[in-house]
């Protein structure tokens, strides 16, 4: 009969461990010297926990963890992006949103006139920054806490993600600013005259 | 002063003594019972409150805790029976503390008739007996006491009108029904051996020496007894491995499900007032109270220069030491960690956030823990300095011929072998939580009646035929005024 | 240094105009309706006209478009197409010499760059190749077809040719002081191209 | 007819077309920058050079390459391959990496090509060429110079189909760019067509610039209603909004082209001027309770019909159908002319002064009742009471003729207008892009709309408004699906006996109009496209 669940037998308890008292002393020993370890490394200054005492401590995540998006910018402050829609073109999701504008006083004409991202609709696929061609668009801030008390709070806007990773300056950047024939204006030469 | 009044002015500061006694106890007990968890688990446990970047591993966290139990608002469920359930947490309280008043805490005190004559008005010299209520039946009184402990939780679980709180009072009924039984077993063997229920004669007798103690007396009558009252008392304190009453799984919480705010920290603080009561009447009863091995009342009066020659070594040398760890862990590994994490970070999370921690920084500009273990350096460099001054203070007063602080010094050492034992006592009842499972009930019931009970009948019969034949028990009885 | 072509809308951005205002003379009239005749459209006469008002006004500015357009009942873009075609159709204002120095290869193997280089530093010229006094004008322009006697230029409509820095110089100083100048060409046989001896 | 061969495919072609067009017949596409079959040949980009087996010598260019009898080219060789390669690579030395920020990526020629052909590894050490970005050039259209590609298209169209010859190609060689004389900015009402024959992004739509890629965009056909012309669209659309109209190549109707008016004209379906609920004095109410309202004002009146000439020929059928069915004693009317809010411009090339899309569809139908009244008759019946209640499809009676109003106006239309103000009851009908139905333009012939977006508000297909009175009258008049309307249309109306829907085809169907009635051009008179 297959459907019989077969009896789980019971292992018979020898003498010492029928009287509880025996065993109970020996589980008293193993967290005792738990206990006691513990306070040796903590006195010794060598932490012998399990776990990480997270904000401050985190755990170090890989090169390539993708984290919360952030918009990069030129050495002059300005987006990157100019709002190509490649990204959202590539999201799975769809969950990037751009609304172009035009940018009467620089030569990158286009520019992301609002620029949201639902973190809550997000898989972090990464396809938005491999499609990405100006590197406006990145996931190396390293943040996984992506959190806020309402949905609106968790759409992240063009600003917010500029200014995600404020202080930091990636390698990219700098390499701009010493290559600058390289930089996308080294391209456009003359600068024409503007459409009013 | 008349007569009177001196006793009641003795009685009331002896209360209130037993009374802080116990309830100083408790909140250092919440935080050793979660930091000791927190270690036998392998993590750092509660360390976030601080005040002024002083977090003292983790006690303050019992500040913000009475706080917010103090400050919740107190739900009164509309369908509860409302004067019993009001009740049930106060008669939980009450009889944890009143319990403790029969437990001697130390040796007599004896005021020099100079003074008790000239500050006190009495005729001759006064001995202070450091016992709150010192009566014929104290073991009896315990037993008595312990057993009302278990209204609080029944009412509670009747009058919370909800099934799971009831099933909650149910268990805790039958349980402390049965194994208040074995308790008294193991106690009646206890006061056949000691021949008196009184909790100071039964301390007279174990001052005596070691061999006197308890557990040691007409082996294995002591030791057999002993066990059989410890194991009853976790389950009259509800605690692991017997803690049914409180079932998060199957009882959402238990008997205390409806209770909110200061009722549900009274039914908290129950439970740790127990333990502490709990401690003190097995050391009282089994490990020789206040009296440290070898060494009696008598003897520390005596040699009082050399007791302050070892506390002062011996303190100094641990305060010393103390200092020495603080200030090595000025570099805390936390921070070592903290710059092994070499990835951006988001500028939205500081290190101190909030008043305290605005205070802290306009004060300081180090991080918080290098602070904190600075003021630890400092403390315990400091605490040793006090202790030097002021075992050599006491010396100089003893010189000078000053017996009235000789018995203080003995008064002091005596409570901290005391407090040594019930703390470790307590220190147990955390340890096995943390160690051992919840008990089923039927294994429950089968430990208490099945295993305990006859262990405990035949333990008085063990006990009985010691009497008959043993002539030292003899000698002890003959002791007795 | 040429003629900035990089935008055609960076001449009208210098504001500079032509002398003079822009219309033909009744005798001007005359011979452009005797070039036009000569063709059996009045398109075809574009070059022509552009050469004559480049010889009255010196530049073409785009006033000076806009008239030949009108004289030729053309577009105006039609004539500009023309003469922004063809490099010798000046587009900016240059000095009363315009050298044209030659650095295609023949020239210059022959030492053209170092011609040119002196002629820099001997006219002090700016980044748009004038002159301070503004007259002289350096063009670098590719091979004008006197290879066979590089290194050479051509000051407005003459070739200088198998120059050296002396001659450089000498040709240069007449100019600056309004001296009558040497034989354009003495060194060669115009016709054989063979140096006379 | 001379036979040539297309990669072995023997095809027989008119004498004279070129081989990029005979290549297209048998499936090949030749791919091409500056050829455009309503453009002459410039044969400048060299993209379309081909390899010519038999009558002919070594590389040609196709679009220059007459069909004669023998003549057999391939594009599928390894040389044609890497000449194609060796084109795009000159083409884009110059060319700024702008596709990011170009309206054009998307529908680029020459993403699209340098995909298929192009030098992925570049070559290129030097620095690009700057040129003139972002230029105003005109009240529609914006040069970026550096994209341009000379391929010259732009400048053949503004000589050869608009004559206004602004854009030339200005320097020489590598220097050589697209521009116009400075101060003369473009002036034809063509210039979005600019944009469209541009095959890079040099040339770009001021309207569409920036707002949407054109990858998004899902393409409708449909017929523009600007005017009588009829010309051929694709409606953009996404999400059920519309980005812009782009001509459908019609050679008969308007070759490749549309005006500016038309072009723009998308931004009335979401116009603030719509008409999107239905009102019963003024009141807006539900379309099955105006439409009863509608029908207790007309039953039993004397009724007047006004036939739109911009309904759609269904809408009129319907009318038709009901006054047959409910109202036997109703005078038909057929107003000419444009209603006064109608654009004014009007030329040769495409656009007509007549800015009604289906006059001959409304004049065909309403001749069905017999005597048709005009203006002046309408006038006059009103003025005399012989008719005191009107039922207008489209029309706009009440601003153009002055008319008093009558006590009980009925009136299906799409936009606010005097009459719709003044109307007792009004019910919405759907913008031209937004229903199905038909047509017949200045020539006669008969083109087909098609429902592209969803009609906004409560609006329903203009022959559904009409039908909702039939229905409140006590039953409906016409069939359900446009098809089924259209084939009782095509049995009643003479003219269009033996059409059907699907026959209409991409390209519409003449037909043969009845006599003309004073007034009214000869149909098929008004010349076709330049």
């Amino acid at each position: 009969m297959s459907d019989v669940t077969p009896a789980i037998k019971k292992r018979k308890l020898n003498t010492s461990e029928s009287i509880y008292l025996v065993e109970v002393l020996k589980g008293m020993a193993i967290t005792m010297g738990h206990v006691i370890k513990n306070i040796i490394g903590e006195l010794k200054g060598q932490s012998t926990f399990d776990t990480m005492e997270y904000p401050e401590v985190r755990k170090p995540v890989n090169d390539r963890f993708k984290g919360a998006h952030r918009l990069t910018t030129r050495p002059d402050g300005k987006y990157k992006c100019v709002a190509c829609m490649c990204c959202s073109t590539a999201c799975p999701a769809k969950c990037i949103s751009i609304v172009a504008g035009e940018d009467a006083d620089d030569p990158i004409e286009k520019f992301p006139v609002r620029f949201d991202i639902d973190m809550l609709r997000c898989i972090y696929c990464g396809f938005c920054v491999e499609a990405c061609p100006k590197d406006a668009i990145r996931m190396d801030t390293r943040i996984y806490e992506i959190n806020a008390f309402s949905r609106q709070d968790m759409i992240h806007t063009r600003d917010y993600m500029r200014d995600l990773m404020a202080g930091d300056k990636p390698e990219a950047e700098q390499w701009y600013r010493e290559n600058p024939q390289h930089s996308p204006e080294g391209f456009l030469g003359e600068v024409p005259p503007v459409i009013p | 002063m008349s007569e009177t009044m001196l006793t009641v002015i003795l009685a009331l500061v002896k209360c209130v003594f037993s009374l802080a006694f116990v309830m100083q106890i408790v909140p250092l007990l919440i935080w050793a019972e979660r930091k000791g968890a927190a270690y036998i688990q392998d993590r750092p446990g509660p360390n976030r409150a601080h005040i002024l970047g002083v977090r003292a591993g983790g006690l303050i966290h019992t500040l913000p805790d009475v706080f917010k139990l103090i400050t919740k608002e107190d739900v009164v469920p509309s369908h509860v029976f409302r004067p019993l359930w009001a009740l049930a947490p106060i008669i939980s309280m009450s009889v944890a503390l009143v319990t403790f008043s029969v437990v001697p805490w130390g040796d007599q005190i004896l005021i020099p008739a100079e003074i008790a004559e000239k500050y006190l008005g009495t005729t001759g010299p006064l001995a202070v007996n450091l016992q709150v209520a010192d009566i014929d039946g104290g073991l009896l009184y315990v037993l008595a006491m312990t057993s009302l402990g278990v209204y609080g939780i029944m009412l509670a679980g009747w009058s919370s009108n909800n099934k799971f709180s009831l099933i909650g009072g149910l268990r805790s009924a039958a349980q402390m029904v049965s194994y208040e039984l074995a308790m008294g077993m193991g106690v009646v063997a206890m006061f056949m051996t000691y021949g008196t229920t009184r909790l100071d004669t039964i301390m007279q007798i174990q001052s005596e020496s070691i061999l006197n103690w308890g557990v040691l007396l007409s082996p294995p009558v002591g030791l057999v007894a002993f066990i059989l009252f410890w194991v009853s008392a976790f389950a009259e304190c509800n605690r692991n491995p017997f803690d049914l009453p409180e079932g998060e799984a199957e009882l959402v919480a238990g008997y205390h499900t409806e209770y909110s705010s200061l009722r549900f920290a009274l039914f908290f603080m129950a439970e740790y007032a127990n333990m502490v009561v709990a401690s003190s009447v097995t050391a009282t009863l089994f490990f020789g109270g206040y009296n440290i091995p070898f060494v009696n009342g008598a003897m520390l009066r005596e040699h009082i220069d050399l007791v302050l020659i070892a506390i002062g070594v011996g303190g100094g040398v641990f305060f010393l030491f103390a200092a020495s760890i603080a200030f090595g862990r000025r570099k805390d590994p936390f921070y070592a960690a903290m710059e092994a994490f070499k990835g951006p970070r988001p500028n939205k999370l500081a290190p101190v956030g909030g008043l305290n921690g605005l205070l802290y920084r306009a004060l300081h500009d180090d991080t918080l823990r290098q602070h904190e273990w600075k003021i630890f350096t400092a403390i315990w460099a400091g605490a040793a300095a006090a202790h030097f001054g002021l075992i050599g203070l006491g010396a100089m007063n003893i010189a000078s011929g000053m017996p009235l602080l000789t018995e203080i010094i003995v008064f002091v050492t005596q409570l901290n072998a005391f407090v040594v034992k019930v703390l470790f006592g307590c220190w147990m009842f955390i340890w096995v939580r943390w160690t051992l499972p919840r008990f089923r009930y039927d294994q429950l019931m089968d430990l208490g009646w099945k295993y305990m009970l006859p262990i405990g009948l035949v333990n008085i019969l063990l006990a009985a035929v010691w009497l008959l034949i043993d002539a030292n028990t003899m000698r002890l009885y003959a002791a007795i005024p | 240094m040429s003629h900035d072509q990089k935008s055609i809308h960076l001449r009208d951005m210098h504001g500079l105009t032509v002398q003079g205002p822009v219309e033909w003379t009744e005798e001007e009239k005359a011979e452009i309706a005797a070039i036009v005749a000569k063709y059996p459209t009045q398109r075809s006469a574009i070059m022509p006209v552009l050469w004559k008002a480049q010889r009255k006004w010196g530049w073409l500015q785009f006033e000076v478009l806009k008239l030949v357009a009108a004289t030729l009942s053309l577009k105006p873009s039609e004539v500009m197409e023309v003469a922004t075609f063809y490099t010798m159709f000046k587009k900016e204002p240059t000095g009363k010499y315009l050298i044209q120095a030659c650095h295609t290869l023949s020239c210059a193997l022959l030492g053209a760059d170092r011609v040119i280089r002196h002629i820099e530093t001997k006219l002090q010229l700016d980044e748009h190749g004038n002159s301070p006094d503004g007259k002289f004008t350096l063009m670098r322009v590719e091979c004008l077809a006197a290879c066979g006697s590089g290194p050479m230029m051509q000051i407005n409509d003459d070739f200088y040719e198998l120059l050296t820095e002396q001659k450089v110089d000498e040709i240069l100083d007449a100019m600056a002081a309004d001296r009558p100048l040497p034989v354009p060409r003495p060194e060669v046989d115009q016709w054989t191209y063979t140096p006379v001896s | 007819m001379p036979l040539v061969k297309v990669n072995g495919i023997a095809v027989e072609v008119p004498p004279g077309t070129n081989m990029i067009e005979a290549a297209k017949k048998v499936g090949v596409e030749i791919p091409h920058y500056c050829y455009h079959p309503h453009l002459s040949v410039a044969g400048n980009c060299r993209m379309c050079l081909v390899d010519v087996e038999a009558g002919g010598r070594g590389p040609d260019i196709a679009c220059n390459m007459a069909a004669t009898e023998g003549l057999a080219i391939r594009t599928d060789t390894p040389k044609v391959t890497q000449m194609r390669k060796s084109v795009m690579e000159f083409l884009l030395v110059n060319h700024p990496l702008d596709c990011p920020i170009c309206d054009q990526s998307g529908e680029c020629r020459l993403q699209d090509y340098y995909m298929e052909y192009g030098q992925h590894d570049s070559r290129l050490a030097d620095a690009k060429m700057g040129k003139g970005k972002r230029q105003d050039i005109g009240d529609q259209i914006v040069l970026d110079a550096e994209r341009c590609v000379q391929c010259s298209r732009c400048v053949r169209f503004s000589d050869e189909v608009t004559g206004t010859g602004e854009l030339r190609l200005f320097n020489r060689s590598n220097q050589t760019q697209i521009g116009i004389f400075p101060g003369v900015r473009l002036s034809h009402q063509y210039q979005g067509n600019l944009a469209d024959i541009c095959p890079v992004g040099a040339l770009t739509l001021k309207d569409f610039r920036f707002k949407k890629r054109v990858w998004w965009l899902k393409e409708s056909e449909s017929v523009c209603g600007g005017c009588a012309t009829g010309c051929n669209i694709l409606v953009h659309h996404q999400e059920n909004e519309v980005y812009r109209f782009t001509p459908r190549r019609n050679d008969e109707v308007n070759k490749s082209w549309i005006c500016d008016q038309g072009r723009l004209s998308y931004k009335d379906v979401t116009s603030l001027k719509r008409l999107t609920g239905a009102k019963v004095d003024g009141q807006r109410a539900e379309l099955p309770e105006a439409a009863n309202a509608a029908a207790l004002l007309l039953k039993g009146a004397k009724v007047g019909v006004v036939f739109g000439a911009k309904a759609t020929t269904e809408a009129n059928w319907a009318a038709v159908k009901l006054v047959r069915a409910r109202l036997p004693n109703a005078r038909a009317y057929v107003i000419e002319g444009n209603d006064p809010d109608a654009f004014t411009y009007q030329d040769e090339i495409l656009v007509d002064s007549d800015k009604t899309p289906n006059r001959f569809g409304a004049a065909l139908t309403a001749s069905q009742l017999g005597s048709v009244g005009d203006a002046e008759a309408l006038k006059a019946a009103l003025a005399s009471g012989e008719v005191d209640a009107l039922l207008v499809l489209h029309d706009d009676v009440v601003g153009r003729l002055g008319v008093a109003t009558p006590k009980a106006l009925v009136y299906v239309g799409t936009f606010k207008n005097a009459t719709s103000s003044a109307a007792a009851v009004v019910l919405p009908a759907a913008h031209y892009i937004e229903q199905p139905g038909t047509w017949i333009n200045r020539q006669g012939r008969v083109q087909r709309l098609r429902k592209t977006v969803a009609p906004a508000g409560d609006s329903v297909a203009d022959y559904a408004a009409v039908d909702a009175i039939g229905r409140a009258f006590g039953g409906a008049v016409i069939p359900e699906m446009p098809a089924a309307i259209f084939q009782e249309l095509a049995a009643g109306v003479k003219a269009l006996n033996g059409l059907t829907l699907k026959g209409l085809g991409h390209g519409g169907q003449l037909i043969t109009l009845f006599a003309p009635s004073p007034g009214v051009d000869q149909p098929g008179q008004a010349a076709p496209a330049k």
